[in-house]
């Protein structure tokens, strides 16, 4: 047995130990079982991964494990790069777990309400169902890199859907919101599968198998309309689970309304499955394609790059600004998957492969920060009940540790040194800036999309920065700004712990990116289109790009910023008077004792730029103000209102929704309004396709 | 392309670097105020006033407010530190240098948004309604500059093929003829305006301004007090000193040294300071001749050196 | 002239054009954005000039020195005096604001740049990839006439159009010829002067020249 | 430019500084040593219940004319930035508290000067029903500057004193 | 001069009264509380102008529980009135919208009304006490800005509460008497004379405007008549006063947009004129001039001197203006009313730049001269009418001052006082248009020729309430540019 078929086995048994775990074992245990075998279940990924990314490959066939279907696994270097990414996130949301659903957390009852009505408990996510679906989850998105045949791919894509769903369900009881969010959630991922399902489909049958191999010999004999038809389906289905704009409105809300971790889960792991997706089927299966399958990822990308971080910018909500990063930044690989299909198409590997490297690499790095920006947030939701930024604040010293390890997490996703978001970015400018010198004479398409990618990547980039800096100095310094936010401490150990373990990852990869190197390399190798040599090279602690005239030292420039502070430190005190720091009150210009009203808001931090960008984001405002009924200049009272409603989501989906109310009038015999019941039609539907492809296979 | 060797020669040209940029820096803003008086009829304090207000608040006492945490007292270090960092790699005095090969433009671009963000934090940091107002106006600024000074970089790194800084200014040395390209005076007007905003000067923010309500650096460093102050305040100066020096490397490279022999640095020395003085003083009248642009047009700035950033890129295709 | 030269000293007349049409729809103040006018005339007749240089064409000189005349000098002083009648220094309020004019300039500039990707390709030479400078000066001068209220905002964008025209022709045929170019320019002269009449009536009638009181006179 | 014209035609607008002679010690107060005589004064502005005369003249001696900062005299924003507060008026009710604030607030050393006669003996108001008292009756006071307001002239030269320029 | 008419009302009267005088187009300009020995009586002084009309209602209340209707509801500025008479004489204001402390502040001890003639030494003060009931504004992600009391700039104390999110000020709180010294107190007992140093210290800049509406008051009071000479030099030291801080208030404006180098020239300017006032009076704050039955004036400003400041204000407005960004920042900030500024009472170049035109000198003229000045007023109401109303009325006062100075003879002009006293309490009033606007002052002499009583009005009173409004629509960072178009006295107002 080998490495990788180790790796699985230990996958597929921790994740069943742990869901019978979960779904048996006593209330006292339950947590720590389920964690700890969600955890396993995660390292068997990494081992896997981690095999398949020095070079081992593996596959098998288990002919009779499906009805009318054979399953199918193998596991290349692509799927092994994913293997390890959803793997590292398990385990820190596994460890995590064990603390988050330990009782004496705040739990938010309704929306982001006040704090006063939650309740301190276990939340939702303690639940049998919660702690006997998390192994299944993680072990099911563990399948999907590894699968090998159509079927397969659906099936583990589909278990992802539901178990995640399930998780995503978790406070229904608790808060009218959830239910929201699990309708959005469930819609989209159907819609999205039904999309990929459809493309696969066409796929299989245009080629006359449904394994992987086949589809890879056979993609060739595809007609270019055909082609197209299903990469364009494909790339929709697997673009709504990255939560690409304008396919992302289930992200913000489910991502908000889930447990931490599993929000964690969602948004470092599960996304990344749709970039997966995206790469899988148009590199590798469809063996590349015309320039404008690139064109066409690149701009969503922009698309999503841009309204995701725009959003992200005037959010409130901890957890929802945290869920349009993350649109963001698959919009970024977007951005590198597009701009890298368009330089393959043009017969340029070298920028083709630095450009699809920089996309994983991001993949890789988005998942390490975002994974602990959501345990951050998991903490803070569980001290404080809270996730409304305008009433957090004060963490600083409530929460040193937490505080810290967010703080270095929004370093990284506001793409600043020494975190491990900037080397990938840099990666990606690099990749961007040298369309010019290396491609010749460039094209239109070239001429006219690079610079505006640029332009995205940039403003990202200080758009990011302005909200990161938003979540992190509104929620967690300062003084606190509610009842709920100075009470807060932090929570049990292993949620530190899991979080320090995405912390090292972090800095791992920020500070020694060259150590991916090799493993990327073996990536764009299994690529037809892109295999070109080596693209990156560490040089100790340079990192080189290989024909291009780039290099850059994280772990250089990190060490720098310590020793000048060190020696700046060093120099004041020899230079100063040695006067001890006195503590002082804040000079409040000689009036009143500041309170909490008087510090910044969140919604008043992002107001300039919602300004800025009033024409994009059409923020509603309403201010009401009540005179005293003897004199209309004298106020009695002052009413403000704002809200940022998601444009894109009110333009496209209220059309849409109406279509299907329509719908949902007429077949109201069978809809009960019950989300289980959803989920079982979900589930026959989705089987019922199984068997007609079963037939057509 | 330019080979970043650490050599001895090297080193010492940047040190001499660091040394020039830190100790130079509050004489430039000294300069700068005197230049202002002067157009105003005033004697003005002298160029060395800077550094006496420095050596003062150095011996003071520092303070923390009530409330704050340890990002308080450590956004002054990292904002120096990261001004000495992109101090040290950027080509103002040698195209070689013992770190080229660490940082390029964009790192340090990034370098610098690094500090401007510690210091909203710490802004944020205090507590109080104006540390808040300061780093949200900064993070503004900032948020709408970067993406300015990333296409100037793009801008300038395609045409060399490379986005490193000292091949950046060695291939000018090359080809002069690259400076007077439309490329190179697009971005020179981007970067010029992202240079005014980064600094807080006219008409973005007004330097000499003491009302609380209308700042943006002053009204995120108002809680500092002592050491705390000198290290902003050198920071400050020093971030503006290298930005004109970065400015004259990337758009008036003459005079730049590309070998690390001592004679040729010292020359460098002194074409750096009287290029950096020049462009100060050409800074400080501009401000006397600008009134201070309503808050919500400074994005309008701000758009309009992106385009000309955009413009810089586009420039570079048309006309390649 | 050495080819370097040429191309060298092309590029940045062509630079400049490019650069005062952005800054046209940049700045709202009028009395600087005719003197951007000016600057563009005076660089139209530099770009004619070089390129009669470079073809030894006497007839291209002839043309150099009427643009000069007629752009430079003419056109602008017309505008000029229209401005100091009135206290109308800065355009109030675009209907566009300027970030996303801006924006749209960054676009329509991109646009122009794509679109004569093959007249370019007909005949590849220094001049001839300096056509999209000309094309977005056209663009930008419709954009212009679109998103301003102001009578003399509209005019600067009509002669905008028109600079970018006569650019383009000369970038892509080293010059149309003189007649036409003096019948095209001639036709805008008399525009502008009706212009002139027309906002002097309406300020006379209004105040002020905003185009958009124009709607009330449907009513009455 | 016209402005260029009116600054060329204005030229220097500072008259010449005077003799430097002996400088505050005329009414320097005792006790506290303040941070003084290194070439750089920041001053924080206090008005603690004055009639607006003094400020009407402290803006003049920061004006052009008198150009107090040629001697390296500063008014900050923050009492944090300051080395000493310049007090004026008698100390009402009102502001005694945020005057203790203020000079809280300082980091050390630092210093007190007592702007104006009200600022040293309430001048017309004492015996006002919301007067707390005079500056020295609040905080330490080194240095007072007598006048109702006191001249620019009389107000820089003890700046200068402290200043050491 | 003109007749004050005075009518005794009845608490049941008073509103109806109140309403047919403010339609008939009167304004209140003072309302003042008196301690008499059979109880309380409290005074409305009704002013109009074209032709100069006076009108006082007196209201008597008893000593045990001193009570009065309110008039919140039909005069706005009555009901400001109102709460500082509650806070300095517990006179309390029945049915008051919102009875909250005004002068007092919340340390201030309970029951202790120092203006009463028994309120005796003062109590001892309770601790410093924060929790004054700001408005809290209801809504998400609404914060709040404490200004003050100590700025950042040379001002004065006074405490502005903004709630604002982000950079929109969604309300603006101003919370004054900082600088309550308790001056009108100071006043009583004292003779006309001695009081007079008090007087020209109300506000500093305010010397002449605060000294000759009060000498007025005496005169009037005491029927001293006053020598023609006299009348013309106060008229032209009144005009001096107004130049000096017109211009300072010019280059502040500029200052305000980052446009130093003309407050540079500004300053520059208004140092000329300050050194010219020591010429004029002796003192640069033209103190000392005005003196209670005459004036003295050591010389006088020549026409050549006046011309040339009018030029170069002239040219600083007409630089400024140039400026497009100046100019940008000037237009549409800060719009206040017509309306607005008749409802509260505003005065001055406020009220005028919006287009209400009181002008004391013109409606309530203490010399005929004066009634010829030109009317400067705007209807725009924005920062930029308030600058040009001020660039307008330095014009007009320089044209002002060359017809005065064409008859103004320098020297001491003073007549004697009346040789005997009128009866038991005689009251005058003045109105004087000081440089902000209107400064009103009512005195009553006892029998004894000493004050009993002084109530001081400074337009700021009035103007202070019109600020939150014309912040309506305004941004933070325009605050402080906003505040210096108003340019209101903490000093003057809080007394």
């Amino acid at each position: 047995m080998t490495v990788i078929a180790a790796g699985l086995l230990i996958v597929a048994l921790a994740a069943a130990a742990g869901a019978l775990g979960g779904a048996c074992a006593p209330a006292r245990i339950r947590a720590l079982l389920a964690g700890l075998l969600t955890a396993l279940s995660g390292a068997g990924g990494i081992t896997a991964g981690v095999a398949a990314l020095s070079g081992q490959s593996w596959s098998m066939r288990l002919p009779h494990l499906l009805p009318l279907g054979s399953a199918e696994l193998s596991v290349d270097p692509l799927s092994g790069a994913f293997l390890v990414i959803i793997g590292a996130v398990a385990v820190a949301a596994g460890v995590y777990s064990v603390g988050y659903t330990a009782p004496g957390g705040s739990h938010p009852t309704d929306d982001i309400e006040p704090a006063h009505e939650t309740v301190p408990d276990a939340g939702g996510a303690a639940s049998r169902t919660c702690q006997a679906t998390l192994p299944l989850f993680v072990a099911s998105m563990l399948l999907v890199p590894a699968a090998a045949s159509v079927t397969t791919l659906l099936l583990t894509w589909e278990l992802m859907a539901l178990s995640s769903l399930v998780l995503v369900l978790a406070d229904h009881r608790s808060r009218g919101s959830v239910r929201d969010a699990a309708l959005w959630y469930a819609g989209m991922t159907h819609a999205g599968l039904a999309a990929i399902l459809v493309g696969l489909v066409l796929f299989a049958g245009g080629t006359g198998g449904e394994s992987f191999v086949s589809l890879r010999e056979g993609a060739d004999t595809l007609s270019p309309g055909l082609r197209s038809a299903v990469f364009v389906l494909t790339f929709l289905g697997f673009g709504s689970k990255a939560g690409m704009v304008p396919l992302h409105v289930w992200l913000p809300r489910a991502h908000a309304e889930s447990p931490s971790h599993v929000s964690a889960l969602m948004s470092a792991a599960m996304v990344n499955l749709g970039v997966y997706g995206v790469v899988r089927v148009a590199f590798d299966l469809l063996g590349g394609g015309p320039r404008w399958w690139g064109v066409l990822v690149l701009a969503f990308g922009c698309l999503s790059a841009t309204y995701g971080v725009l959003q992200a910018t005037v959010a409130t909500d901890l957890k929802r600004l945290l869920g349009y990063s993350t649109s963001e930044n698959v919009g970024l690989m977007l951005i590198g998957i597009g701009a890298a299909g368009i330089f393959a198409a043009d017969g340029n590997r070298p920028l083709a492969g630095l450009l699809l490297a920089a996309a994983v690499l991001h993949a890789a790095n988005h998942a390490a920060f975002k994974a602990l920006l959501f345990l951050g947030a998991g903490s803070v939701l569980r001290a404080t009940g809270l996730r409304d930024l305008d009433r957090l604040g004060g963490l600083a010293a409530r929460m040193p540790a937490t505080t810290a390890m967010f703080g270095f997490a929004a370093l990284a996703a506001a793409a600043l040194p020494p975190g491990n978001g900037f080397v990938s970015e840099w990666l990606l400018l690099q990749g961007l800036i040298h369309s010019l010198t290396l491609g010749g004479t460039p094209s239109v398409i070239v001429a006219v999309s690079m610079p505006l990618a640029v332009a995205v990547v940039a403003l990202t980039a200080g758009l990011g920065a302005a909200a990161f800096v938003k979540a992190f100095a509104v929620g967690f310094l300062a003084r606190p700004r509610s009842d709920a936010a100075a009470s807060a401490s932090e929570g049990p150990w292993p949620m530190r712990a899991a979080m320090a373990s995405m912390l090292l990852v972090c800095l791992t990869l920020g500070l020694a990116p060259a150590l991916a190197g090799a493993p990327l390399t073996r990536i764009l190798a299994m690529l037809p289109t892109v295999r070109d040599g080596a693209p990156l090279a560490g040089s100790g602690v340079t990192l080189h790009l290989a024909g291009i005239a780039g290099s850059m030292s994280p772990l250089l420039i990190a060490a720098g910023l310590l020793g000048v502070a060190a020696v700046v430190v060093a120099l004041v005190r020899s230079v100063g008077a040695r006067r001890p720091r006195r503590v002082a009150l804040v000079w409040g210009c000689g009036g009143t004792r500041l309170d909490p009203r008087m510090e910044y808001t969140a919604t008043s931090f992002a107001e300039p730029l919602m300004r800025v960008f009033d024409d994009v984001l059409r923020p509603e405002h309403d201010v009401t103000v009540t005179p005293y009924a003897e004199s209309r200049y004298l106020v009695e009272s002052v009413q403000f209102r704002q809200r940022v409603p998601d444009r894109v989501e009110a333009r496209i989906y209220p059309p849409l929704l109406a279509a299907a109310a329509w719908w949902g009038d007429r077949s109201r015999a069978v809809a009960n309004g019950s989300v289980h019941r959803y989920l079982a039609y979900g589930f026959f539907g989705f089987v019922a396709v199984l068997i007609v492809v079963g037939f057509t296979a | 392309m330019t080979d970043h060797g650490v050599t001895i020669g090297s080193v010492a040209a940047a040190l001499l670097q660091l040394v020039l940029l830190a100790a130079g820096a509050p004489y430039l803003i000294g300069m700068m105020r005197q230049v202002r008086a002067r157009l105003e009829g005033r004697v003005g304090a002298g160029i060395g006033q800077p550094w006496r207000d420095l050596r003062k608040q150095l011996r003071k006492e520092p303070m923390r407010p009530d409330g704050t945490s340890w990002v308080f007292a450590g956004a002054p270090r990292v904002l120096l530190a990261s001004t000495v960092l992109v101090a040290v790699v950027a080509p103002l005095l040698s195209t070689v240098s013992p770190l080229a090969g660490a940082a390029d433009i964009f790192a340090v671009v990034s370098l610098l948004l690094l500090g401007t963000v510690a210091l909203a934090v710490a802004g944020v940091d205090t507590g109080t309604a104006f540390g808040g107002m300061g780093a949200s106006r900064a993070m503004t600024v900032a948020a709408l500059a970067e993406p300015t000074i990333l296409l100037a970089g793009f801008a300038l790194s395609s045409r060399v093929g490379s986005s490193n800084l000292a091949d950046i200014v060695a291939g000018t040395l090359v080809m002069p003829a690259t400076v007077l390209s439309p490329a190179s005076l697009l971005a020179a007007v981007a970067f010029a305006v992202v240079v005014v905003a980064e600094t807080g000067r006219l008409p973005v923010d007004n330097p000499a301004t003491h009302l609380e309500l209308t700042m943006i650096h002053e009204a995120m460093v108002l809680e500092y007090a002592g050491p705390d102050l000198a290290l902003v305040e050198l920071a400050a100066g020093m971030r503006l000193t290298v930005l004109l020096g970065l400015g004259a490397s990337l758009f008036l490279p003459w005079g730049i040294a590309t070998s690390a022999a001592p004679l040729s640095l010292l020359g460098a020395a002194a074409v750096l300071v009287a290029k950096v003085a020049a462009l100060g003083a050409i800074l400080a009248a501009f401000e006397v001749f600008v009134a201070k642009w309503r808050l919500f047009r400074v994005p309008e700035l701000l758009a309009g050196s992106f385009l000309f950033g955009l413009l810089a890129v586009s420039a570079s295709f048309f006309l390649a | 002239m050495s080819e370097a030269a040429y191309v060298q000293s092309l590029n940045l007349v062509v630079g400049g054009l490019l650069l005062t049409a952005v800054l046209m729809l940049w700045w709202r103040e009028l009395r600087a954005i005719v003197r951007l006018l000016v600057a563009q005339g005076v660089l139209l007749a530099g770009l004619a000039g070089i390129l009669a240089i470079q073809e030894g064409d006497s007839q291209l000189y002839g043309v150099a020195a009427g643009v000069l005349l007629l752009k430079g000098i003419a056109l602008p002083a017309v505008l000029r005096r229209v401005l100091r009648d009135g206290r109308e220094a800065t355009e109030s309020e675009p209907l566009v604001n300027a970030a996303s004019s801006l924006l749209a300039a960054a676009f329509l500039i991109l646009f122009a740049y794509a679109v004569s990707r093959p007249l370019v390709a007909l005949a590849p030479s220094p001049a001839t990839r300096a056509l999209p400078v000309g094309l977005s000066m056209v663009f930008l001068g419709f954009f212009l006439m679109i998103s301003r209220r102001r009578a003399v905002s509209q005019v600067v964008g009509f002669l905008l159009m028109d600079n970018g025209i006569a650019a383009t022709a000369f970038l892509a045929a080293a010059g149309v010829p003189l007649i036409v170019e003096l019948g095209v320019s001639l036709d805008l002269f008399l525009i502008v002067l009706v212009l002139q009449v027309l906002t002097a009536r309406m300020r006379l009638k209004f105040g002020g020249t905003d185009l958009d009181d124009l709607r009330q006179l449907r009513d009455s | 430019m016209g402005l260029m014209r009116k600054i060329v035609r204005t030229g220097r607008v500072a008259e010449p500084a005077p003799a430097l002679d002996a400088p505050g010690s005329a009414s320097a107060g005792q006790g506290s040593v303040g941070p003084w005589r290194t070439g750089s004064v920041q001053l924080r502005h206090v008005d603690a219940g004055s009639c607006n005369g003094c400020e009407l003249e402290i803006t003049s001696a920061f004006g052009p004319v008198y150009d107090a900062e040629r001697y390296g005299v500063r008014l900050v924003a923050s009492p944090r930035h300051a080395d000493a507060l310049l007090v004026t008026g008698p100390v009402t009710h009102n502001m005694a508290d945020p005057l203790r604030k203020a000079y809280e607030a300082m980091p050390a050393p630092k210093g007190v000067i007592a702007v104006g006669d009200c600022a040293r003996n309430c001048g017309v108001f004492a015996g006002g029903h919301g007067v707390a008292g005079s500056v020295r009756d609040v905080l330490p006071v080194d240095l007072e500057v007598p006048g109702c307001p006191p001249e620019p002239a009389v107000l820089i030269a003890a700046l200068r004193g402290l200043a050491g320029r | 001069m003109s007749q004050r008419t005075r009518t005794t009302v009845t608490a049941a009267d008073l509103a109806d009264r109140t309403v047919a005088l403010l339609a008939d187009s009167h304004r209140l300009a003072l309302t003042a509380a008196h301690q008499d020995a059979d109880g309380f009586r409290v005074v409305y002084l009704f002013t109009a102008g074209h032709p100069d009309r006076r009108v006082e209602l007196e209201l008597h209340t008893d000593s045990h529980t001193p009570e009065i209707p309110t008039l919140a509801a039909v005069s706005f500025p009555a009901g400001r009135f109102e709460r500082e008479m509650r806070d300095l004489y517990g006179i309390v204001p029945l049915h008051h919208p919102l009875p909250r402390r005004l002068v007092r502040h919340q340390h201030w001890p309970r029951g202790w009304y120092p203006m009463r003639s028994d309120a005796g030494p003062r109590p001892a003060f309770e601790p410093v006490d924060d929790s004054y009931g700001f408005l809290t504004v209801q809504g998400r992600g609404v914060y709040e800005i404490p200004v003050g009391p100590i700025h950042a700039g040379v001002i004065e104390p006074g405490h502005f509460r903004f709630s604002v999110v982000g950079e929109t000020i969604i309300k603006l709180k101003a919370r004054l008497w900082f600088t309550h010294k308790g001056i009108e107190k100071l006043a009583e007992g004292k003779s006309p004379s001695d009081a007079l140093p008090l007087m020209e210290r109300v506000s500093g800049d305010t010397a002449v405007g605060h000294s000759l509406a009060f000498c007025l008051a005496v005169e009037e009071a005491l029927g001293w008549s006053v020598p023609e000479p006299a009348s013309l030099l106060r008229a032209v030291v009144l005009e001096l006063e107004r130049l000096y801080n017109h211009i300072a208030d010019i280059g502040a404006l500029c200052n305000d947009v980052g446009f130093g180098v003309l407050n540079a020239h500004a300053l520059r300017i208004r140092e000329q004129l300050l050194r010219l006032n020591a010429d004029v009076t002796g003192h640069r704050l033209l103190r000392g001039a005005v003196l209670v039955g005459g004036a003295t004036v050591r010389q006088l400003p020549t026409a050549a001197q006046l011309a040339a400041v009018a030029a170069e204000v002239a040219e600083i407005v007409d630089l400024a203006l140039r400026n497009s960004t100046v100019r940008d920042r000037f237009t549409g900030t800060a719009l206040l009313s017509a309306e607005q500024v008749r409802d509260v009472g505003a005065l001055g170049y406020v009220a005028r730049a919006s287009g209400v035109d009181h002008d004391a000198r013109r409606d309530h003229p203490f010399h005929n001269a004066t009634t010829s000045v030109s009317a400067v007023t705007d209807v725009r109401g924005d920062v930029l009418a308030r600058f040009l109303v001020r660039a307008g009325e330095v014009q007009a006062s320089v044209a002002l001052l060359n017809l005065l100075l064409a008859e103004a003879r320098s020297g001491a002009w003073l007549s004697e006082g009346p040789q005997q006293l009128m009866g038991e309490r005689m009251s005058g009033v003045g109105l004087v248009e000081g440089w902000r606007g209107t400064v009103a002052h009512r005195v009553e002499v006892g029998a004894d020729g000493r004050l009993a009583r002084v109530k001081i009005v400074d337009p700021s009173f009035m103007n202070w309430p019109a600020l939150p409004l014309a912040l309506g629509d305004t941004i933070v960072p325009d605050f402080p540019l906003v505040n210096k178009s108003f340019n209101l006295s903490y000093a003057g107002n809080d007394l």
